[in-house]
């Protein structure tokens, strides 16, 4: 496997009692910062949880969609929790655990914008985070006609969107709604779902009794309601019975 | 007797001063069409600073300037006719490094005097010629000998065709065998009747080829007349002093 | 070393690279060409004896060479939007870049032009050249000839920032490295690419510059 | 909901400003050390030694710095070197920095006469007294405003270090636009802050140019 | 008579080249202890390449130069025994500018020779008393005219002891007024027995000094012997058209 990292994180974990975790810091709900610029959201309480079930401090680490991976194989962090959606690419490089939080992507715009499928965005300039879930299932659905603007980072999309730079953005549900409840000066509404793709934890390759770790420990948190407490602080609804 | 001619340069009671310093004190000095004036004077005793005020190079800041007839206002700001009239050439050539021998003759004849191409060329031809450069006339300065450079520098000022030519220590840059070149076309300049007021320190040359020599000393004319006559009896002890430094080599 | 390179799955890229080329050597060109414009206008601007002219250019050289060219690039394509001036990326990228290098090679020209021999200026003076004609025959040509190797290094120095473009989606080399390791996730065989790529640029760039400059100024202007 | 005021925008950015500081003067003292010794390599009468510094300068000039930053932070674990974002920094900011310092003070010590050179060989003089006596106190006489004018630089590169995780005022300023959207604003102060940083640096480097114009 | 002396610099069949051009063919030339040779040709010649061959500032191609007995090998790299021997004086004076004149004869005592201190400030002093600048201890070269300049470089020179001095038109740099004062030291310098090979255009010094003219050109020694003779009875048309140069002007 194309993967650097000793597969004994979970022993290491145990011994030095801390658990690194990559988190993002430009992506509300799921993380963002406060006053403070200290990130907070539905992943870094997930990374909490799971430090905590494990025993160990954690350590948040903000990343960007961009960089999240190779701090991942270069053993920088044990866990990716930023919201990370899977596809049969990805799971070539790296693992992923159950699905821990529920994520529906779709593209959305201001009021004076119609656009209710793939179709109608010919002609219109969509803003997506490069490199996310959204843009690589946006980029299987849409047409040449379509321009799509890729940004570094949710960050770069949220500023394009918001400073006119594009017309639409192809983002989380939850993610726009986390946006328009903080009253900006363009606001995003849901046009069309382009795919539902929960979020998983990822982890490096050959890091088997980590992973059966981080699983049981999502398990245990749907039982016992933690995670859906998460969900409610965060998405304001409860998890979904599917996930 | 001739009738009295108006000289060509006339410079009177000229003052300058650099900050503090006063650097001419009160110069007087005329010059008549065709006359050969060779200034000589210890380092700083203001030749340089006299010459450039000629061509307003340096602005001075009392006396009259008179050229051709016309007056030099101190505080004149369009040169550009004087200067048409006022050739110099500098001791160390100033060439425009970045053009041929040909072009550093024509630039002027081109963009001030707008001469057309052909003209330009015609006059930048027969003015290299006349340096005995003619075949010269697409090589760079950097491809030139010393001697060869100030002579393209003279060319240029001559295509200009000035009334009066200044030359300011032309000689003193050069390498000792190629000075005999330079002084050879000054000397045919003299000879064919070209105004000339030349800094040097080449006493032999002065006083073969000069009508009149001009001994600056302390920002004033301590001395002037035929060379002959100052080199062999100074009235002052300046000049005296002078001499026999120069030739205690 | 545990990590297998692999650079093979690269080869399905090679498009976005090509492109991102393209676009990386395009931005330069164009900000190179109105740049070095926006120098040589600067430079006599600061050299004039109009004062006025001499401090607004002045204080706009001052504001960008002491400002990252990434917050200048986001004031640009985020900020300015809040004014009514919404420009495409590839516009502000352009704009920025030009911008940033009308700034440094208006410095660079500047001390090109102060450098000339006073000599050279006196010589023009006494043939009757007016001031700006002196500019354009005497002062100008040996001034650039003079600053050719500086200024090519900032030109470098811009087509290398340019890598920062990418953060407003300007689709250029290193948009194209991003762009490809969030897809394949192999970051290391990426950059590694870019990074040599950017080094062959560089190198292409330094090469070409010191070709036009024995050209333009042939014999005459050694650079002593 | 969140809602930063104009003292919580400032007092953010300039807390990330102490991590462009710390980072300057670290890149820029590391930095100058190692200028130094390439300096010396590259002017050295040892080919071998000359034509090492000179690839690695050419291989530094003809990067971008995010590049090298990327590579020293994710590439360096790869062939078993563990880095921390601090040291990924630092190596690689040092790195910068000497290349580009070794070049511009190779321009001063090829600005001292050639004589000086000469003079000092016929005095019987040893390539290491040479440069020690008479090359580099002349040279860095002359390169102390470029230096100072290159400090600039320094401190507008790390702002390319919020890419291997360091919040620094670029990367605050990003975030706080974000969270804010207020990009103007907040891309104006972050501006201004490194126009504070700088601008100082730009001033005294150009006085001590006027000055050591004057001395000569 | 007196028994054949070794030569204190010997040089024997040496070549030069720059690239293309060989800039000296095949030079021999023995001076002898006490020995003042002055050299003299035209620009170009190699006088400059040879002065500067025999310190090893230029590496020569072929032939053998041997200084006080020892060999100094085309190929060799360390050439601070042989500097040692042979002093240098530059046209351009290269003093350097961040120490004083004091400071710039001790250097290369405290360094090179690792002398103690209060040995290198005595023979400091006294080298800079023997060229008339005792009193200049403190200052720094910019604060010295030309002629002060260049004999503190003689004096650093001075202060290593070399066995022979090496001059390369030590006074083309000077205003006129100042050459004087520079040979007059050069002069007492050949008095005192000093071994010199001067490259010089000072024609007339050369004559009264020196002990033998040697006249370069094209690369090789042209002719050489008591300057008088020379000067009078120059047996090459090179020379006599040389000397024609020279004295023209
Ligand atoms: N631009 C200037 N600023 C200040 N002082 C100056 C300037 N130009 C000349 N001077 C001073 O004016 C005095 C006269 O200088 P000038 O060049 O006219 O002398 P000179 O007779 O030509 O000397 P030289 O033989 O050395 O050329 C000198 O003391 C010089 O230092
Ligand atoms: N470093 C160099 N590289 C190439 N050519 C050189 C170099 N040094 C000298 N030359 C050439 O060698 C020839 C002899 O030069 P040299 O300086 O010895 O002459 P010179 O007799 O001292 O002349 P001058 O009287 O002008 O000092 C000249 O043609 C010169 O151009
Ligand atoms: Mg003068
Ligand atoms: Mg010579």
């Amino acid at each position: 496997a194309p993967t650097y990292a000793k597969a004994d994180a979970l022993e290491r974990i145990a011994k030095e009692k801390v658990l690194r975790v990559a988190v993002p810091q430009d992506f509300p709900p799921f993380g963002s910062v406060g006053t403070d610029l200290k990130p907070l959201g539905y992943d870094i309480d997930t990374a909490t949880l799971i430090a905590k079930e494990m025993g160990a401090k954690v350590e948040l680490v903000p990343v960007t969609s961009t960089n999240r991976i190779p701090y991942l194989t270069t053993g920088k962090v044990d866990l990716v929790i930023s919201s990370l959606g899977k596809n049969a690419e990805r799971e070539k490089v790296i693992d992923f655990s159950t699905a821990y939080a529920p994520f529906f992507n779709g593209v959305f715009g201001p009021d004076d914008i119609k656009a209710e499928k793939a179709e109608d965005l010919e002609g219109k300039t969509v803003g997506v985070t490069r490199g996310s879930v959204e843009d690589i299932e946006l980029s299987k659905i849409v047409s040449d006609k379509v321009t799509v603007r890729r940004y570094e980072d949710n960050n770069g999309t949220i500023s394009a969107f918001l400073s006119g730079q594009v017309q639409l953005v192809a983002t989380g549900n939850v993610v726009a709604a986390a946006i328009f409840e903080r009253n900006p000066p363009r606001q995003p509404i849901m046009k069309f779902l382009i795919k539902n793709s929960p979020c998983f934890v990822g982890l490096n390759k050959n890091e088997g009794p980590l992973l059966e770790k981080v699983n049981a420990i999502i398990a245990k948190a749907k039982d016992d309601g933690s995670l859906n407490d998460i969900a409610k602080k965060w998405l304001h609804a409860p998890l979904p019975k599917d996930l | 007797m001739s009738p009295v001619k108006t000289p060509l340069v006339k410079l009177s009671a000229i003052r300058k001063s650099f900050g503090p310093v006063e650097v001419l004190k009160g110069v007087d000095m005329a010059v008549e069409e065709g006359q050969v004036v060779a200034m000589i004077g210890r380092s700083g005793s203001g030749k340089s600073t006299l010459l450039r005020s000629i061509n307003g190079l340096e602005r001075i800041d009392g006396g009259v300037i008179e050229v051709d007839g016309e007056c030099v206002d101190p505080g004149q700001i369009d040169l550009r006719a004087l200067r048409q009239k006022v050739g110099m050439v500098f001791q160390q050539f100033n060439l425009f490094p970045h053009l041929t021998a040909g072009e550093n003759v024509m630039l002027a004849l081109k963009v001030v005097k707008k001469q057309d191409k052909a003209a330009t060329r015609a006059a930048a031809e027969s003015a290299l010629a006349k340096v005995g450069l003619g075949h010269k006339f697409d090589a760079y300065p950097s491809q030139l000998s010393g001697g060869q450079q100030q002579r393209v520098a003279i060319a240029r000022s001559l295509a200009m065709a000035p009334k009066v030519l200044l030359c300011d220590e032309i000689t003193s840059a050069l390498d000792p065998e190629l000075v005999a070149e330079v002084l050879g076309v000054v000397r045919k300049l003299a000879e064919e009747g070209m105004t000339l007021i030349l800094v040097t320190h080449e006493m032999r040359f002065a006083r073969e080829v000069c009508d009149r020599l001009v001994f600056m000393h302390g920002g004033r004319i301590a001395e002037q007349g035929p060379p002959a006559e100052l080199f062999d009896r100074p009235s002052t002890p300046e000049l005296a002093q002078f001499i026999g430094m120069v030739e205690a080599r | 070393m545990a990590y297998s390179f692999d650079f093979s799955s690269l080869l399905d890229y090679t498009p976005v690279l090509v492109d991102g080329v393209a676009t990386t050597v395009g931005l330069t060109a164009v900000s190179t060409v109105l740049g070095v414009a926006l120098g040589v206008g600067g430079a006599a601007a600061r050299t004039s004896t109009v004062k006025p002219l001499a401090v607004v250019v002045g204080a706009y050289v001052e504001l960008i060479r002491n400002t990252p060219f990434l917050v200048q690039l986001f004031f640009i394509f985020f900020g300015l939007p809040s004014l009514g001036i919404r420009l495409a990326e590839w516009q502000a990228a352009v704009l920025a870049m030009v911008v940033n290098l009308g700034a440094y090679s208006t410095e660079i020209i500047r001390a090109g032009i102060e450098a000339t021999p006073k000599g050279q200026i006196e010589a023009g003076a006494s043939l009757g050249m007016t001031g700006p004609q002196i500019f354009r025959y005497v002062v100008l040509g040996p001034a650039m000839a003079k600053i050719w190797p500086a200024l090519t290094s900032q030109i470098v120095i811009v087509m290398l920032g340019s890598s920062v473009c990418s953060q407003i989606a300007a689709e250029e080399l290193s948009f194209a490295a991003n762009f490809i390791q969030s897809r394949n996730f192999r970051p290391f065989e990426v950059y590694f690419l870019a990074t040599a790529l950017y080094l062959a640029l560089a190198v292409a760039l330094r090469w070409i510059f010191s070709l036009m400059g024995q050209r333009m100024f042939a014999k005459g202007v050694s650079r002593a | 909901m969140l809602n930063f005021t104009l003292w919580d925008i400032l007092s953010n950015l300039l807390l990330a400003a102490r991590w462009t500081v710390l980072l300057s003067l670290i890149a820029f003292v590391s930095g100058g050390i190692a200028g130094l010794l390439l300096l010396v390599a590259r002017v050295s009468p040892v080919p071998p030694l000359r034509l090492a510094a000179k690839l690695f300068i050419e291989v530094f000039q003809g990067t971008p710095l995010l590049m090298q930053l990327f590579i020293v932070f994710f590439a360096l674990p790869l062939i078993g070197i563990e880095t921390s974002a601090w040291t990924s920094a630092a190596v690689g900011l040092t790195l910068f920095t000497a290349a580009y310092l070794a070049e511009i003070w190779r321009g001063c010590v090829e600005a001292v006469p050639k004589g000086q050179w000469e003079a000092s060989a016929s005095l019987a003089m040893t390539f290491p007294e040479q440069m020690r006596h008479v090359i580099l106190p002349q040279a860095l006489r002359i390169a102390v405003p470029p230096t100072v004018g290159f400090s600039v630089q320094v401190v507008k590169g790390t702002a390319v270090t919020s890419i291997i995780g360091f919040v620094e005022v670029t990367k605050a300023g990003t975030m706080i636009t974000n969270a804010t959207f207020q990009p103007f604003l907040v891309y104006g102060l972050v501006g201004l802050i490194y126009f504070a940083l700088c601008y100082p640096l730009s001033l005294s480097a150009k006085a001590l140019e006027r000055k050591l114009n004057v001395a000569r």
